[in-house]
């Protein structure tokens, strides 16, 4: 981040020329206008801020943004991206990725970025399905998925992105959907405040090839009683009168209760910041899928040095050491001899 | 010209000696080859060196497998390569002798370590009989010295325990040959404190056991002479001893400082391309970042992205991490961004030869990507001249924004010459200038940036890098409209930026140095051309010098430029009626050029993970030369 | 000959037409254009199809990049090529007008949905005038048709609302053109009966919009005459209509089935590969195996597999996916395994024009991996001709245990065409045994397996699979001694090893088809040769055939097997002084021949994601013929 | 598996005839033994094994068991081995990999196979280093490490396999060490027989680049005070005299504890057959690295379908449906017509 005064902005600002080609109902779109009108909010310049995708529909996204922004290929956006947050740790790194993308042929990418702690804001676009190339299932497809590849249905067992984020030592791990712009942006925003990967998943609606697969928990009836939102600090409850909450057993097992039935003290008091990512997991872990009360907001956002930072510090510290960089020193610092 | 150090008086003077230390990979032969060659280096001689090492990092001891070798040529004038075979031959155990006999000069000098000759090891070896008692050796001049005891009895005032005394055993043979060749002793005694010092018994009992082997040359009376290479009358100037992959290292460092750029380095290991990663990893005071990525697709993909952020990206691997990097490759192609490709290539396919040296490697960095994906290649010729090569390719890819191929090889990576050390000062300066405003007119007054408008002379796009305000824009493997940079899917506009790429790369031809022609009789007076590019320079250079000394007319072109070609060579080869390519592939430069220019370029071949020997070449030569037309 | 439907009266004869349907991507063009080939095919004319969309699901509606075209080619006599250009085009909008027009013959049909053109959509499309009233159209006989309304008129019945009603407009603009080209209407009110019988409401619509669309040509008296075109004379025989990826499809499970071996594809999706894996993947009462793999990598490696465990190999995708299956390609060859690469060639490079057809993927097949590794190619050239070229690649894989490529485009892939359908009874049988016992004598008259013991007519080495004892062997990457496949870093056998996995595929050659020419006045009849590879096949045809209308002189041959090359085709080439070689790409078989052979072949490229025309290649040859030698 | 009776087989029948090429001293030889004592018991014939490997020191091991066997690519054993097992159900597929071959490059493949559950024992050597490279830190290095590439100091956050393994919804995961040939016999044992992808992460000692990376746990002296033996169904205590045991707070927080402080009573008792992973997890994440206790054994081990059996049940399904495949009736199964 530079130190000269941010000039305000609004959301055109932050939107490019170009038209946008999703198809018409896609839940891209509202994803697309949370983070054009929170940018200005953020503090960065458009010129500081780069859009590192992969391929997929979601992958259009960096075109929409009049930032700097790279359309990579096939899964390899958070390598990109590492690249450009490491040679320039002065720029605010937005990666944006597709559950195939993501998750698929670019998995390996993803989770060295996360436990390398690489400064990225990372959003993943889980519309359960290959959107780009027609309808094929992808690694967060339910089991039984009919699609083009699976006319008999599919036998893979789908990744939970947290979990998998989890596992792989991520440091800022959250969930969000396109259907509530606020609580996008307040994850965004988090997301975007927080050093080093910060990794959020979003479920999005394709509503070509995947239409309402997220509905049993976001269709407007059903959030009250199947979103579970994480809050830090506070006591995870739920349901239209927060009847219901979340409990940990002394065999270390989380579950869904009626509050009235165990008492609001015996209520797990939700706390991102927990050192080991244990809790976090377990609450990943209360839904196998959405389509039961599935946690949303922030799991897990603690501090650890960022690749970045630690790659800045040990280029200075060699400078303080060995002094700046001598050509003629260098070529002749091994065994030398004059003819 | 003697090629054999052949047993004489008290002290007898040779112009050269080809030596080649031999042992188990636990021996330790890759440190004493190398000591030798740096001490021989301080001394003045010009020299080349050859090492080899197998796959394992210790193959079971004493097997054939496990034989690791160093063969350093030295010699009194310039000398191109580390020679076709040894007229020494130092072999610490029968396995050793086995591996690498069959290249000793007859006649040649064999010194054995005579108490690794016991039955356990020579049945490892695959010997029925001690071939130091059944007379096959007698071709030879054979000295059997007891290396191990001796070396037991010497280190013992360090109070170290035989196995672990033994051990410096490779030192006592360092002793016993830098006493032949008259080596000065200070540098390696320097050496081995400097090295072990921080282990004083280890420092100690190398130090007993070199000084060992040295006395023991000079007081036992097993030897005849002792010989003397003088040294090289070479340019004047400031020598160091280098490797092609440290040259590399050092090449990139300077292309960062000629260029004003951070150099980015994003590499995965894999041999014989790791040292660049581990030598530049070294240097963080020069801004240099090293990021060792989870694949070869990430280290090429995050160096893209620090391309497009303003630094020198470079990547760097060897063969198998070439085909994972195709991909990534295609698409710097159609982001036009500055990108260095470094690919030391190694036997293949598959994982092949990973320790040995090939040059299988160039169609691939022609051809290897979907698509029409021209990029440049600069290929090196010796270990120094990995410098000059590095520079040169960070210059086209800067100049030109563009990705780069600069093909190196195990050879050329762990070989080591002497070089002279450049002025710094005369280095090229190759820094580009980032956009830093708008660039085109949007017809009514108002001025905006279009990321794909050329340079008209370089064809090359503006590099505007992110924290430039007003310069924001978006670009991606998508095809593009040229000039805006917007996708575009219109069919005359692909058909218009397809051949816009390769009039780039064709274009580069303008801007590079002639292949030059070493003709003694001017363009054309010879029958026969050789076209070599990559390692193969000095074998080459030698087996040329070697048939005009006997009086035939031989053409030498040597290409450094594969990509494109200079635009002198199509001349040049249309001058001479027989040309001759000799490579250590089936002959992939020889089918580019006759692809190109219908030239009827003819192959010689070797493929063995081994450089040709300068004898192989000259015989092919003469044998174009005798054909009928 | 007539090249236009020009109108006339009541009932014109015509010998052939080409209509081109275009619309917004959602407007359903690929489905009506579909149907009405498929109305033709079973009517019995011969055809040949070109679906043109764009690389978004649903590119902004009313724009010019979200258009999508449809174009057909039909005939009462045996085609080549789905037409140069159309002679009738319906637009379903403004874009859609735009984007097309430019290639509609002078003097041909325009039929528009005049509702369509309306400020918006004009906007959208960049018309500043409504084209249908400023006289532009001059050149055309336009035909303006309220589709929209009347279709929302026309389904009215059915209660659909009326947007939902508007999206049977191109079942009304179906029904007109098969009015005017006297299709039969039954098979396709059959077929939306079949396709849409699960929502009844939308069928109904579609069926009244059809009925609504052929009436209305018959009843409005807009149109002053109705077109037939009669069954073509083909072959006698059973014919269906076959797309090139359904042909692939196909051809695997022939294959397994020819080879008595399950099938195992492991595939990742990619345009325009996809259809494959969706086609297979309903299949599996064959035994066929498909697994969408996690990325390209794993999709060829788990086919290696496979492979390995005695299946019929096969890996399916586009250029992106070859560059990154690469490396496991090069395993493949070292380990001497069958598998099936098979590549629906795209526009490149990088992510390119996913969507769109090019040939430029044959110096990637040929030498896109490390070292020497070298794999046969085959090349299919028709849709209907995958099938074929689909067994041929398997038999070759099966045989000589090597991988080989299959090379396809997106305009074959996408392209239809009718096929005789082949007697299944007469296909070839390409079964290989398995190896089912020790092949090696250890000398003391006990037996051993070699894994890499040789046919010596073939050169292929034993396959070997798990399950059956005594054949227990490990196989890998690394350098294998020929024989006993044991890891030798041997320099001698590396180099026979890389000599002999040459000479395996070049020996492919004596057991292929030759090449075919095609010269009326027998080898170099013609003064200039036009030689093809891939889809260029039917419009060089065509071309050809045009040259000789004119009374010149032309010969045609079209390579199947491009690696290795038909061992008659240097002599072939030997006979012409002209080579002509159409390619969509810039040039990369005739770099091939040039480099193999010194013919000094000549390149015509056309690089824009569509095929070439075949005027221009007629007119290229013309050219040609027309110049000095 | 076969239905014939086995015949009985030594260590000596299922070692190849290649001679071992490891470092004297190296950690891979005592894995090594351990599975080729073991194979004789499993009940599998040489015939019907096959061991798939990538690149690394370790994946040299297939050479040396008279077994079928692959030495495949630098990170693709667990994708040609997915080949080997959904092709052929009826072979006994083992994958040897190495924190580099597995973790780095090979990270995805690793985690898709585990995810599918494909039926593979996955033996992953895990060294901390790049072996046959010549010492590069590895994705399991502990940050501040001093390698050939990182000579100031490696920066990069390492995985804990066993949490990336849970993360990527494995249905069995276990750790054991080069140090205990009963131990690693047990574990191996366990992961043949479990049906589906079975994940082991080995600690081995490479004495040539890492030397002594487990001293800290795995010395004679550590073992008993720093390995936490996991017992299905059995409280979790270690120590000379078990003195020491694991807890769970309400707060879904695992806690090592005297004994004596807490009552016996209080100690977690290990369910490796929970269907949720979230206890799993939470023990993986016990030690933060090989210097604390660690806990060793299964740490999971579930059921669920494998992806070899549902694809198989797939195909029979599709044969009962539309009988055996018919090619004459397939190519006329589309509209025809007669000329
Ligand atoms: C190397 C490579 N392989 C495959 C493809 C084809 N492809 C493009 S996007 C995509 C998957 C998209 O799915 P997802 O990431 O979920 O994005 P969505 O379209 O659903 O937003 C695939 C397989 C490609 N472009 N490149
Ligand atoms: C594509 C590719 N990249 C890199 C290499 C080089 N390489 C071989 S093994 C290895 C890492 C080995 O580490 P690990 O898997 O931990 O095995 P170990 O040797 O420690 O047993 C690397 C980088 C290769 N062979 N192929
Ligand atoms: S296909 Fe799906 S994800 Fe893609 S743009 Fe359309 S609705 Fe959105
Ligand atoms: S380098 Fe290390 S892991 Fe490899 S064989 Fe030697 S000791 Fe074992
Ligand atoms: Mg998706
Ligand atoms: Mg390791």
């Amino acid at each position: 981040m530079t130190d000269v005064s941010v000039p305000v902005t609004t959301k055109k600002d932050w939107t490019s020329d170009q038209e946008v080609r999703w198809c018409p109902g896609c839940g891209d779109y509202s994803i697309l206008t949370a983070v054009q009108m929170l940018m200005p909010e953020l503090g960065d310049t458009r010129e500081n801020t780069v859009f590192v995708s992969g391929i997929g529909c979601s992958s259009r996204f960096p075109y929409y943004m009049n930032t700097y922004g790279i359309h990579s290929i096939h899964g390899r956006a958070p390598a990109v991206a590492t690249g450009v947050a490491v040679a320039r740790p002065d720029l605010s790194v937005w990666v944006i990725t597709g559950d195939g993308d993501g998750l698929s042929i670019g998995g390996n990418h993803l989770i060295h970025a996360l436990r390398r702690n690489v400064n990225l804001t990372i959003l993943l676009f889980n519309n359960q399905i290959y959107g780009l190339t027609k309808g094929q299932y992808s690694p967060t497809s339910e089991v039984g998925k009919v699609t083009k590849s699976t006319p008999f249905g599919s036998i893979d067992h789908p990744f939970n992105p947290i979990s998998l984020a989890l596992g792989a030592e991520a440091t800022f791990v959250a969930r969000t959907h396109d259907m509530d712009r606020k609580h996008m942006q307040e994850v965004f925003r988090r997301a975007h405040r927080h050093r080093g990967a910060a990794f959020v998943e979003i479920y999005q609606n394709c509503n070509v090839f995947n239409d309402g697969a997220f509905d049993q928990i976001l269709s407007k009836e059903a959030r009250p009683t199947n979103l579970i939102p994480l809050e830090h600090g506070q006591p995870i409850r739920f349901g239209a009168d927060h009847e219901k909450g979340v409990i940990v057993d002394g065999q270390g097992k989380a579950r869904i209760v009626d509050v009235a039935d165990v008492g609001e003290d015996a209520i797990l008091v939700h706390d991102e910041q927990r050192a080991e990512p244990g809790l976090a997991f377990m609450l990943s872990r209360l839904a196998t899928g959405p389509y039961e009360p599935t946690p949303v907001g922030v799991f897990r956002a603690v501090d650890r040095p960022t690749y970045g930072e630690e790659v800045q510090r040990q280029l200075v510290a060699a400078q303080e050491r060995q002094g700046p960089g001598d050509l003629a020193a260098l070529l002749r610092s091994g065994a030398t001899w004059e003819v | 010209m003697t090629d054999i150090a052949a047993p004489g008086h008290q002290s007898t003077e040779l112009d050269r000696v080809v030596i080649r230390f031999a042992g188990d990979s636990g021996d330790g032969m890759q440190l004493t080859g190398d000591r030798f060659t740096s001490a021989s280096a301080v001394f003045g001689n010009d020299l080349s060196t050859l090492p080899d090492y197998p796959a394992e990092i210790r193959a079971p001891a004493g097997t054939l497998a496990g034989v690791s070798a160093f063969q350093v040529h030295i010699s009194d004038h310039d000398i191109l390569t580390p020679g076709d075979s040894p007229s020494v031959l130092v072999a610490m155990n029968p396995a050793a002798l086995k591996a690498n006999l069959h290249d000793l000069l007859p006649g040649g000098t064999l010194i054995v370590n005579s108490d690794a000759f016991e039955e356990r090891n020579l049945t490892k070896a695959g010997y029925a009989e001690n071939p130091l008692g059944d007379g096959s050796l007698k071709a030879f001049t054979v000295y059997e010295v007891p290396m191990t005891s001796l070396t037991v009895e010497a280190t013992k005032p360090t109070g170290a325990k035989p196995r672990d005394a033994e051990r410096s055993k490779n030192f006592f043979a360092l002793g016993v040959i830098s006493w032949m060749y008259t080596r000065p002793t200070e540098p390696t005694l320097e050496w081995i404190q400097s090295k072990f010092g921080n282990n004083q018994t280890v420092a100690e009992a190398n130090t007993l056991a070199f000084k060992a082997g040295y006395n023991f040359g000079e007081t036992a009376e097993l030897f005849e002479s002792n010989y003397q290479v003088k040294p090289a009358a070479l340019e004047p100037g400031l020598y160091t001893q280098i490797s092609g992959n440290v040259a590399v290292a050092y090449g990139l460092i300077a292309a960062g400082q000629l260029s004003k750029l951070p150099v980015f380095l994003g590499s995965y290991p894999i041999t014989p391309a790791s040292d660049i990663l581990h030598e530049l990893s070294r240097h963080k005071n020069f801004g240099v970042r090293t990021l060792q990525a989870e694949d070869e697709i990430a280290g090429v993909s995050s160096a893209i992205g620090a391309a497009f952020a303003g630094h020198l990206a470079v990547t760097t691997t060897s063969g198998p991490g070439i085909d994972l990097k195709s991909e990534a490759i295609g698409l710097a192609v159609s982001l036009e961004l500055p990108l260095l490709i470094i690919d030391i290539q190694r036997g293949g396919p598959s994982t092949g030869l990973p320790t040995k040296t090939e040059q299988a490697d160039l169609l691939l960095a022609l051809f290897g990507r979907h698509g029409e994906a021209p990029v440049p290649i600069v290929a090196a010729k010796t270990p120094a001249h990995c410098f000059e090569a590095t520079i040169e390719a960070a210059r086209i890819a800067l100049k030109y924004r563009t990705p780069v191929f600069l093909l190196s090889d195990g050879y050329l990576a762990n070989g080591a010459e002497p070089w002279k050390l450049p002025d710094v000062a005369t280095l090229p300066d190759i820094a580009v200038p980032f956009a830093d405003g708008p660039n085109h007119d949007r017809g009514d007054g108002t001025r905006e940036f279009w990321p794909y408008l050329r340079d008209p002379e370089t064809l090359a796009r503006p590099w505007a890098i992110p924290g430039t305000p007003g310069l924001e824009h978006r670009i991606g493997g998508l095809e593009k409209a040229d000039g805006t940079g917007n996708i575009s899917y219109d069919p005359a506009n692909h058909e218009h930026m397809v051949r816009l790429r390769q009039a780039k790369v064709d274009g580069i031809a303008d801007d590079i140095a002639p292949v030059e022609l070493d003709d003694p009789d001017g363009p054309g007076g010879a029958p026969v051309l050789v076209v070599g590019w990559g390692s193969t320079y000095g074998t080459i250079a030698a087996a040329v010098r070697r048939v005009r000394a006997r009086g035939l007319k031989v053409a030498q072109a040597h290409l450094i430029h594969l990509q494109p070609f200079p635009p002198n060579l199509e001349d040049i080869l249309g001058r001479y009626d027989k040309v001759l390519v000799p490579e250590m592939n089936l002959g992939q430069l020889a089918f580019v050029l006759r692809g190109r220019y219908l030239t009827n370029a003819q192959s010689i071949n070797k493929v063995q993970g081994l450089p040709f020997k300068a004898a192989e070449i000259e015989s092919a030569i003469v044998q174009l030369l005798e054909s009928n037309p």
